[in-house]
């Protein structure tokens, strides 16, 4: 589909919530949300760079983001899973309950790990 | 934690406008946004980093025990109206136990049924969604009246009324998928 | 609902690490992250104008944005490469590892660069 508009976030906060562990070389930007209910937790390595308005909400498990990764902005990740060193996440993209290899490229507007059903009267199909 | 701000930023236009009716039982969370003549019933919650604006359009409904995610923006343009269960006009009514997860963009004039599920990052506008519809995640649905029951697949474009109406029944399957993500969102 | 109550920090709109030059007639917007890593850098030549939540990850090597070239809001630019003068690049677009030419338009959402790794988990692209 055609990428959503992205928002501007005033005031230029950061919300945490729940076992998130940050490294002081991250660079996050402004707008992001990071949710850790009971549970799960959230690890952010030394270097990463979470683009603006990035939301992670881990559940049932971790979601790490390893050394030198960048989620591009507005990138929502959900569940538990783990974003490889290097790897670089294009701005709009959903990751549910997966991971990304290290060095791997995703382009912009991806839907990672989705495994609802893709009906067969479909207009656009996914793949 | 009494920190209450404002929907940014406070147009011209916003000065007059109406508070939001709350109730009581709801848990809106302070760091959401929620300006203007919204109406939002029993056991809703509201997550923060949610925007509601009815600055522009207004009245917005949201129905009891309706969940709006992290991330989710509800807006309405100036013009064009829906009519609500109560008969009433509204910019965007989303009526009960329904679930508006991440990102998705809720755009009036619109209206959304009870029971409904709209998946992460899709966007409704100026359409009508009816009860009991499931919605995957990147989707649009826009200028169209998806009939009940309806189910939309991931990355679907819904734009004019045939694509609408060729849509499959949701199945039990897609229940429990919209089920487990609800779960985890509530979590 | 056992939300936990958020904590905050607010990040500076536009964050700086590493090794980085902005010429003082470069327009950058809120939200943008520039990162250098050591033994990386980045350079934005004068009348360059860097769209919100933009991204700026060096690696291996220098990013360079040549006077006059647009950045799209979002846009994730990652490894080494240039920008050139006068080019436009649409918002959300990923530049990974590559160079645009002067004066070349990118359509939003764009995906340039290696992507030989961007298959395996993936389930819709938007192109």
């Amino acid at each position: 589909m055609p990428l959503q508009p992205l928002q501007f976030f005033d005031p230029p906060r950061v919300q945490v919530s729940g076992d998130v562990s940050i490294h002081p070389d991250a660079a996050i930007a402004p707008g992001v949300v990071f949710l850790a209910p009971p549970n799960s937790r959230i690890i952010i390595a030394g270097g990463a760079c979470i683009g603006m308005g990035v939301i992670l909400h881990a559940n049932g498990g971790a979601i790490e983001i390893e050394a030198g990764a960048s989620l591009g902005t507005g990138v929502l990740m959900v569940g538990a899973g783990k974003i490889g060193a290097n790897a670089c996440i294009g701005s709009s993209t959903t990751i549910f309950n997966a991971s990304v290899s290290p060095m791997q490229v995703v382009p912009p507007g991806s839907l990672i790990g989705d495994s609802s059903r893709s009906a067969t009267s479909q207009t656009e199909s996914p793949e | 934690m009494a920190i209450r701000t404002n929907a940014a930023p406070p147009t011209p236009w916003s000065r007059n406008l109406a508070e939001p009716k709350i109730d009581k039982s709801s848990y809106v969370h302070s760091f959401s946004k929620i300006i203007g003549d919204v109406w939002v019933g029993a056991n809703v919650l509201v997550a923060p980093g949610a925007s509601i604006r009815a600055d522009e359009g207004f009245p917005f409904y949201i129905g009891d025990g309706t969940n709006i995610q992290d991330g989710v923006v509800v807006h309405g343009l100036e013009q064009g109206r829906v009519i609500g269960d109560d008969g009433k006009s509204y910019s965007a009514w989303i009526g009960k136990n329904t679930c508006i997860t991440h990102m998705a963009l809720i755009h009036g004039p619109v209206y959304i049924g009870d029971d409904c599920f709209i998946g992460f990052r899709s966007t409704v506008f100026n359409a009508r969604v009816g009860r009991g519809c499931i919605v995957m995640m990147h989707a649009l649905i826009q200028d169209v009246e998806i009939p009940p029951g309806k189910y939309v697949p991931s990355g679907s474009v819904i734009v004019n009324q045939q694509q609408a109406d060729r849509l499959p029944e949701v199945q039990d399957a897609d229940r429990q998928f919209a089920h487990h993500v609800v779960e985890i969102n509530e979590a």
